[in-house]
């Protein structure tokens, strides 16, 4: 009893906080600060098939409740990343996730079929159909249900990796694109990525961003965040893993209850990156307090 | 790494502010772990009123006292804020971050500084005097009221000719007799105008120029690459490479960065 | 030069700001706070052809950068508000704007035919085709361009009052259902509605509000209406009229400058009753200082 | 209307703050407007740390002093927040808000209180006291500890029996001689159960009973509809109605209430 051990279908990991991909790069600066194996895993920096240099210009719009980046997916590419990096990060003694971008079902293959060669020092890939700072691929696939079913089943062919589709929050509707991923072979659905909004600099009249509009994280979308969750875990019978605006432990335990297996934090690391060592913290004495496994939280939601 | 070795996200309380003209103050906070780690050039992230942690390059540190201390011009929100705070107010504070001015190899410096790059530029010159390295700073103002952290043996300008030299940065290095100065770096800390036509006379005079860059920062350790700054990478086979200013800069030399 | 005077179309505003549907029900309570007259317009709380109590239990939560309302259109019915309050929205010196909720394409041509034979007294249809807590209509006729369509044909054939369409944000893709508004007759576009939020008690394990979701409203939400607004005032010939977190007369100002000929104000007088009239006196400084039209901002965003 | 009856949102000063027990502090903060209008069964609406206001039923007035005084037990971050104010701190307030008890028609009251109904019945009882009306103030709590507000001739219950009569508020009010309460009135302000009770305990023995709501609010001044309560609306020809707490409440006839 009051363990805050979770799983996210098979995979067990001894805490439920996963480090959200593109906050933590692929864990080198932060393990300076801290022993990242009291964390549930580590997602990487989104990675692509060649390096890509991101968006040019200013990248980071604050808000008043979170803040809007548009860093444009700036990676070393998989390469460089299978050569510097991964073994790095099976180092870290944390659960090793592999977040995937694209321009195309092809890039997603190509990558997919790369990693899975390196199935043993990699824990899930976390496919990235969802940031909405490069021009084509991830955001736009993600929001038509029916390319979401045809790279998922595409990469489903691939490997027996866990694959965790990580969708967009910027949809009518989020149930039947999450649902056609399960369908389509998914192993979790990681809910949400980033809202997409625009923040105006009213001296020059120009958007803060040079990429124009940025992807909104930050406790300003946890209420949309939380509800997709919610949607999604009660149409859903694969895991769920909530990310958006967590702070607080009380946000990790929100999003459980809605139905998260485990939970992600992003921005959070960015403002204050011991967060996660005091959340970590937090949720031990809260299930000493309560004498529960933290796991036994997931989709107790009772809705009204 | 031991737990003692491990960076941290310090709590530290305002010990002094002074005012230093209309929009700029000087506050010293006490932060021993920072205050002995620091060297110039390097920055911290103090929190403010807003979501994100501000950056102020380091003006200088007093070991002894466990103080360091930064310099703030108030531009928004954020800068207000921290130039309101009252002593014995608590911060939260990151730091040192980045990579600061690298002095090895050289044993002369000219330090140039504009704007409120006069913080770092102090703190240089208080740690090449420290070590005895013959060095010498240059200031470019607008008028005179705007004038601070200077010292009767620093070479001045003003725009408008108020005080010091009628003109810019430049103008007064000219009036340097360079061959004083041997095996010389120059380090410069200002607006971008300042530092591309600082890096250009350093560069025409054959003299190594260091520029100490600003953008936009969320996390200020490295984990977020918005703050990038565009660097010449010829030498790699790519005509530019973006490199984040918290983490490899914010100091770079002058001849890698494109403007 | 130096006025704060905007138009809609053809209708010539005093200023920009408005008040926002639902957070000023018709204007009896904020008028003991202060001369209405100051405003652009106020929008009625949203009226149903029949009375509606609206959802029971809590209705409201609050989160850190706004809250989430699940009210659930509670209103008199139009022959009530009709008897009772247009006239009484007439005496305020702004200009009455009637927000039409419904069910079914025939509710919403129910509404107008009936209002449209009160045209003297009303300024504008502000037709919501967004509300998101009500079970039929609005929000669901709103995610679907077609649906907005025949709507917003219907009703063009009704009335020569302006209609204003005001749209839901939680959709894929703002740009076409605007498009598709402004080509079946729309006068004027209004974004944002509410986005679709949840909160949970993490002592019950209910979300907070008893109708499970709500709308989530105020500053959290500003990013994204800065988004769509700057999205749609791109593509459309149409007016845009912003709405979503304004707090301050630099959020009116970020509004208009992404696109919006006018802007309304809805949590922000929740919050701080008065706060209309601060940012009244605030704009009319700033035009004073710039020496502008303030109307002359609208649109001036210049993209990178 | 004139611009000096206009209705205002106040800036307020905390004048002076007092713990009355683990965790309920009684607040006086400037506000002659308020002090002098605010009638018992009102509530303020006052700013704190989180985004919303948060009411308060007013607990008593200084109008020579323009001072209004709130009862706030700390139950989550808005009352903490509100209770870690220091004397001269400033919130925003609005008020007095809403519909008090109607004394009016009444010559004599039993005023029952428990929780942080003991703030809004103290009113009650100042305000009636004043005007020489005879009443007798009931208040019920958990236990000994529990006690704020209390006067010697209060009468008394604590749910393990500590002190007072042991029981609940009705064991209390069973033990007044009614005939001695003409014309008489129940004002209860209380936790729902209770109000319930003694609602139902008023209407045995035939006496009016007005009972005072709380509500998750917004705006607290009718504007945004998310505060109402469900009331009988027979009369009306409907089941219920939904009417707003803080606008035609927060005091309702105990019979028209659904609970
Ligand atoms: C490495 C580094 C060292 C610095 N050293 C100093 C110093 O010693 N003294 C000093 O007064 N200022 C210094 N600055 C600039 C200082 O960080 C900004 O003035 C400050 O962040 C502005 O915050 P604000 O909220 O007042 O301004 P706002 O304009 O309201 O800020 C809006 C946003 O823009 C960002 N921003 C605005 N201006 C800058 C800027 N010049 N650089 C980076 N981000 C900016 C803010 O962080 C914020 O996210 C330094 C900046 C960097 C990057
Ligand atoms: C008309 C009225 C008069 C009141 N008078 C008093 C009083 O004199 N003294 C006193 O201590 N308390 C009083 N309350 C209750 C007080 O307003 C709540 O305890 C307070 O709002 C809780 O805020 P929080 O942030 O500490 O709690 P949290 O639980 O953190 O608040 C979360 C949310 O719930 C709302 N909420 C929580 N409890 C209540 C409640 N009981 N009523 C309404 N909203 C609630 C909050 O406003 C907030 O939106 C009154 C409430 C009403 C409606
Ligand atoms: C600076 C930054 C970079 C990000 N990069 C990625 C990325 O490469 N891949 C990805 O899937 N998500 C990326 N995200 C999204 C986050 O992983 C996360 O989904 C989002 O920020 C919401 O969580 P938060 O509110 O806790 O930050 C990025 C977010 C931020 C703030
Ligand atoms: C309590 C409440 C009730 C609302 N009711 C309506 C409504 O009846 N009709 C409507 O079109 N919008 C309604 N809205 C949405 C607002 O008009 C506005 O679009 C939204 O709140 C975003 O603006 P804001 O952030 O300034 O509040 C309501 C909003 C709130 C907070
Ligand atoms: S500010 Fe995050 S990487 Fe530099
Ligand atoms: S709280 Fe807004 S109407 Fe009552």
């Amino acid at each position: 009893m009051s363990s805050i051990n979770v799983k996210v279908g098979d995979l067990a990991l001894n805490s439920p906080l996963i480090l959200a991909s593109g906050t933590c790069n692929f864990g080198h600066e932060l393990s300076s600060y801290y022993d990242l194996s009291i964390l549930g895993g580590l997602s990487s920096k989104g990675l692509t098939l060649l390096p890509r240099l991101g968006n040019e210009g200013c990248r980071v719009a604050e808000t008043e409740c979170g803040m809007l980046n548009s860093v444009g997916l700036q990676n070393p590419g998989v390469e460089s990343f299978i050569k510097n990096d991964l073994d790095y990060m099976n180092t870290l003694g944390t659960k090793v996730i592999i977040n995937v971008a694209g321009h195309s079902i092809e890039d997603y293959v190509g990558m997919v079929s790369r990693l899975d060669q390196f199935s043993s020092k990699i824990d899930a890939l976390e496919i990235n159909l969802s940031c909405p700072n490069v021009r084509a691929g991830c955001m736009s696939i993600g929001s038509e249900r029916d390319q979401v079913s045809e790279v998922v089943s595409a990469m489903r062919k691939l490997t027996k990796l866990p694959l965790w589709i990580k969708l967009t929050p910027n949809v009518t509707d989020i149930k039947s694109i999450a649902y056609a991923a399960q369908e389509a072979g998914a192993d979790a659905i990681v809910l949400i990525n980033t809202l997409l909004g625009m923040v105006i600099d009213i001296k020059t009249r120009r958007p803060v961003l040079h990429n124009n509009t940025g992807g909104y994280s930050g406790p300003g979308i946890k209420p949309v965040a939380i509800r997709m969750v919610a949607e999604c875990a009660s149409v859903l019978s694969i895991p769920v893993i909530g990310c958006g605006g967590v702070m607080t432990y009380e946000d990790v335990i929100e999003f459980m209850i809605a139905g998260a297996s485990a939970v992600q934090i992003g921005t959070g690391s960015l403002v204050h990156p011991t967060l996660p060592v005091k959340i970590t913290e937090d949720l031990i004495d809260y299930v000493k307090k309560n004498d529960i496994d933290l796991s036994s939280l997931t989709g107790t939601l009772r809705m009204w | 790494m031991t737990v003692s070795e491990l960076n941290k996200e310090y709590r530290a309380v305002l010990v002094e502010k002074k005012q230093l003209n209309e929009d700029t103050f000087y506050l010293s906070f006490r932060c021993p772990d920072i205050a002995q780690k620091a060297i110039p050039g390097q920055f911290v992230n103090i929190s403010c009123s807003n979501f994100l942690k501000r950056p102020f390059g380091v003006a200088s540190t007093d070991v002894a006292n466990g103080l360091f201390y930064v310099g703030v011009k108030t531009i928004g929100k954020g800068t207000n804020s921290i130039a309101s705070l009252n002593e014995g107010d608590m911060v939260d504070v990151l730091g040192p971050l980045g990579n600061g001015f690298n002095f090895e190899g050289f044993d002369s410096f000219i330090l140039v500084a504009g704007g409120t790059g006069v913080f770092p530029i102090n703190f240089a010159s208080e740690y090449l005097q420290a070590k005895n390295v013959k060095h010498t700073v240059v200031q470019g103002f607008r008028c005179k009221s705007q004038i601070v952290m200077n010292r009767p043996e620093y070479v001045l300008s003003t725009d408008n000719g108020d005080v010091g030299i009628h003109g810019n940065c430049c103008d007064c290095l000219d009036t340097l007799d360079l061959s004083l100065y041997k095996n010389c770096a120059v380090c410069c800390v200002g607006p971008l105008p300042m530092m591309k036509a600082v890096g250009a006379w350093a560069t025409k005079n054959n003299l190594k120029c260091f520029v100490s860059m600003e953008q936009r920062m969320a996390c200020g350790i490295g984990i977020c690459l918005v703050c990038v700054c565009k660097l010449n990478a010829e030498a790699e086979g790519q005509e530019f490479k973006h490199v984040r200013c918290c983490k490899e800069g914010p100091v770079f030399p002058y001849e890698e960065v494109i403007f």
